[in-house]
């Protein structure tokens, strides 16, 4: 069982390695954060295959916080873009 | 080959790399990235010192480990700084550039552009 | 038993790692922003959600296998809040290239 | 079922990942904008957490993932974003060719002089390890490298405790002298509804409890106070974000308190080391563990507070009095 999860975790990792390609073709910026998204979802798989194929109990631990932290580059993009009416186009919220 | 030589030879080449990069890119925030990825690249060097000094029932050495973690802390609050610096450069100069001589805006301080 | 598990895992984590490969080729293959954001979710949710259902039968006790499912959690309510803020995004910047 | 398959499996993910960090290091090196390369650098940070966990380094990976990877990103991408309209001007000033050829050769010089390093280790490899080992009963803490943070080497922690305190009030200096003890930067937009105030409602609580959790854990397996205060960190910089709660006035004697509680318990323990024990941060056998544990409880809580204001940057705005 353990050469299988490790070898999937190589699998999964090769698999969101390659959408990386967007990152650096984009075009846009929003293409490049969702290869980031996709590499971050595929380096929690990738660890939570790893903490059950190579023994290290404690990957499940990182991986959570790469889980909490996972929007974290999305949203400071969103908040912080030039131009960007930070308030929800269909936001109800009078301002 | 190892796995520790192989990851190893990844950061030498990530210091090269890094060292590279903050010397030729003119952008300082891209500067201050090349020095993150080199510090990345040093951490690792500190991490297969670890790895290969594993003993007494310890999969790796920790005083190199714990040498990282301060080091990741400090590279951060270093980098903060420098971002901040540069934040105030471009709000007072309208520019983002580290070449003597630009023009500057008069009476900086009471204007308050770019936030 | 034993045996029986390890086939659902195996079985649970290649569906998995499916996910992943159409995700990606999704990303790279598909026309415009919206449609790409659409190929990511797949691989979010179906994708690490599987790999999680297969290593449930792994975990080493209850509370370890709450931890995996807290994780796949996590990753779907960050995956979720990207995919609208992101799509705003791409929507305020005018129609889809 | 074979072990020489494992092994190999490994042994390629290891190849495999080593060079997706430096495609990716390149990536961010070459990229066209700003932008790509901060986008870049967090996949880099992200990768670099996978890699310490293939070198038995947990600890290292959690640090990397909630500060080298998330913090330091939120940083960067949202410094690219201000920096935009300045871009083009300062990248046009690239230098010259034999600038360039002469950082290269230099560049590679180092890479090639750490490459040698890699390849003719010294045998047998130095270690701490087996004396890190010999206190560990002593001190009843099963993790070594929280041992090593905060009982053999816990000057360096203290010290860096006051290189983060440094570096925040170099951040609040930059400001105009009218700002200072104001909050920093604007306001965000307060959002009520919609994802984000989603996220940043339900995104908090989940991550105080898993800050607590590697807070505590990291006595005996890998996390502790820089793990633990960089998640709650983290947690505090979304609701902010968020435009849920504002950045407190940074003149406040809460946060002041706050940002110094760590380092001034941290300190007193030590001080009181030449009374009750051997010496500047020697702790008294019996009271070690307790005494650990109460130094990273409020170690935890000013790394949060330190970590969430250096990312919020210098006062913007008056103090309201």
């Amino acid at each position: 069982m353990a050469e299988f999860l490790v070898g999937a975790a190589g699998f999964v990792l090769a698999m969101v390695a390659l959408g990386l390609v967007r990152l650096l073709r984009g075009p846009a910026d929003a293409d490049r954060l969702m290869a980031a998204q996709l590499l971050g979802s595929g380096g929690i798989a990738t660890l939570l295959l790893l903490a059950g194929g190579a023994g290290v109990p404690a990957a499940v631990d990182a991986a959570l916080t790469l889980a909490l932290l996972a929007a974290f580059a999305s949203v400071a993009f969103v908040r912080s873009a030039p131009g960007a009416d930070p308030a929800e186009p269909d936001s109800t919220e009078p301002r | 080959m190892s796995a520790e030589t192989l990851y190893g030879l990844c950061a030498a080449a990530l210091v090269g790399l890094g060292l590279f990069g903050s010397i030729v890119d003119p952008q300082p925030l891209r500067k201050i990235l090349a020095f993150n990825l080199l510090g990345g690249g040093v951490f690792l060097l500190f991490g297969v010192i670890a790895r290969r000094g594993a003993a007494a029932g310890m999969a790796a050495d920790p005083v190199p480990q714990a040498m990282v973690i301060t080091g990741i802390v400090v590279a951060f609050s270093a980098t903060a700084l420098a971002v901040t610096l540069l934040l105030r450069l471009f709000e007072t100069t309208g520019q983002a550039t580290l070449r003597t001589g630009a023009p500057a805006r008069p009476d900086p301080d009471s204007d308050r552009a770019g936030s | 038993m034993r045996q029986v598990l390890d086939i659902f895992t195996v079985a649970a984590v290649s569906a998995g790692a499916l996910f992943f490969l159409v995700g990606t080729v999704g990303l790279l293959r598909f026309p415009d922003p919206l449609t790409r954001l659409h190929a990511l979710t797949k691989a979010d949710n179906l994708g690490l959600g599987l790999v999680v259902l297969g290593l449930l039968p792994q975990a080493e006790g209850f509370l370890a296998g709450v931890k995996l499912v807290a994780v796949w959690l996590l990753a779907q309510l960050a995956g979720a809040t990207v995919t609208q803020l992101v799509a705003r995004a791409v929507r305020r910047g005018g129609p889809p290239a | 079922m074979s072990t020489g398959f494992a092994l190999d499996a490994g042994l390629v993910l290891d190849a495999g990942l080593a060079a997706l960090v430096l495609a990716v290091a390149v990536g961010a090196i070459v990229a066209g904008t700003a932008f790509a390369a901060v986008v870049g650098f967090v996949t880099y940070g992200l990768l670099l957490a996978l890699v310490w966990v293939r070198l038995a380094a947990v600890d290292v990976a959690l640090t990397e993932a909630a500060i080298g990877s998330g913090v330091t990103g939120a940083v960067l991408i949202a410094a690219a974003a201000r920096l935009r309209p300045a871009e083009a001007r300062s990248a046009a000033e690239r230098p010259g060719v034999p600038l360039r050829l002469a950082a290269a050769v230099l560049s590679a010089l180092v890479a090639a002089g750490l490459a040698m390093l890699v390849l003719l280790p010294s045998a047998p490899a130095p270690s701490l390890g087996p004396a890190a080992a010999v206190h560990l009963p002593e001190l009843a803490i099963g993790n070594p490298v929280t041992a090593v943070l905060l009982a053999y080497r816990a000057i360096d922690t203290l010290l860096e405790k006051i290189v983060l305190l440094l570096a925040l009030l170099g951040v609040w200096s930059l400001a105009p002298d009218r700002f200072w003890g104001g909050a920093p930067g604007q306001p965000h937009a307060a959002q009520q509804d919609g994802a984000l105030a989603l996220l940043a409602r339900l995104l908090p609580p989940v991550g105080i409890v898993v800050g607590v959790y590697i807070l505590w854990v990291g006595a005996v397996a890998p996390g502790g106070a820089f793990q633990g205060g960089a998640i709650l960190a983290a947690m505090w910089i979304l609701v902010m974000i968020a435009g849920l709660r504002d950045a407190p006035a940074t003149g406040g004697r809460r946060v002041r308190l706050l940002l110094v509680v760590g380092p001034a318990v941290f300190l007193a323990v030590g001080l009181a080391g030449f009374v009750v024990a051997d010496g500047f941060l020697a702790y008294p056998a019996s009271y070690a563990k307790p005494l650990i544990i109460a130094i990273e409880v409020v170690l935890t809580l000013s790394i949060a507070v330190i970590l969430g204001l250096l990312a919020s940057g210098p006062p913007g705005r008056e103090r309201q009095r």
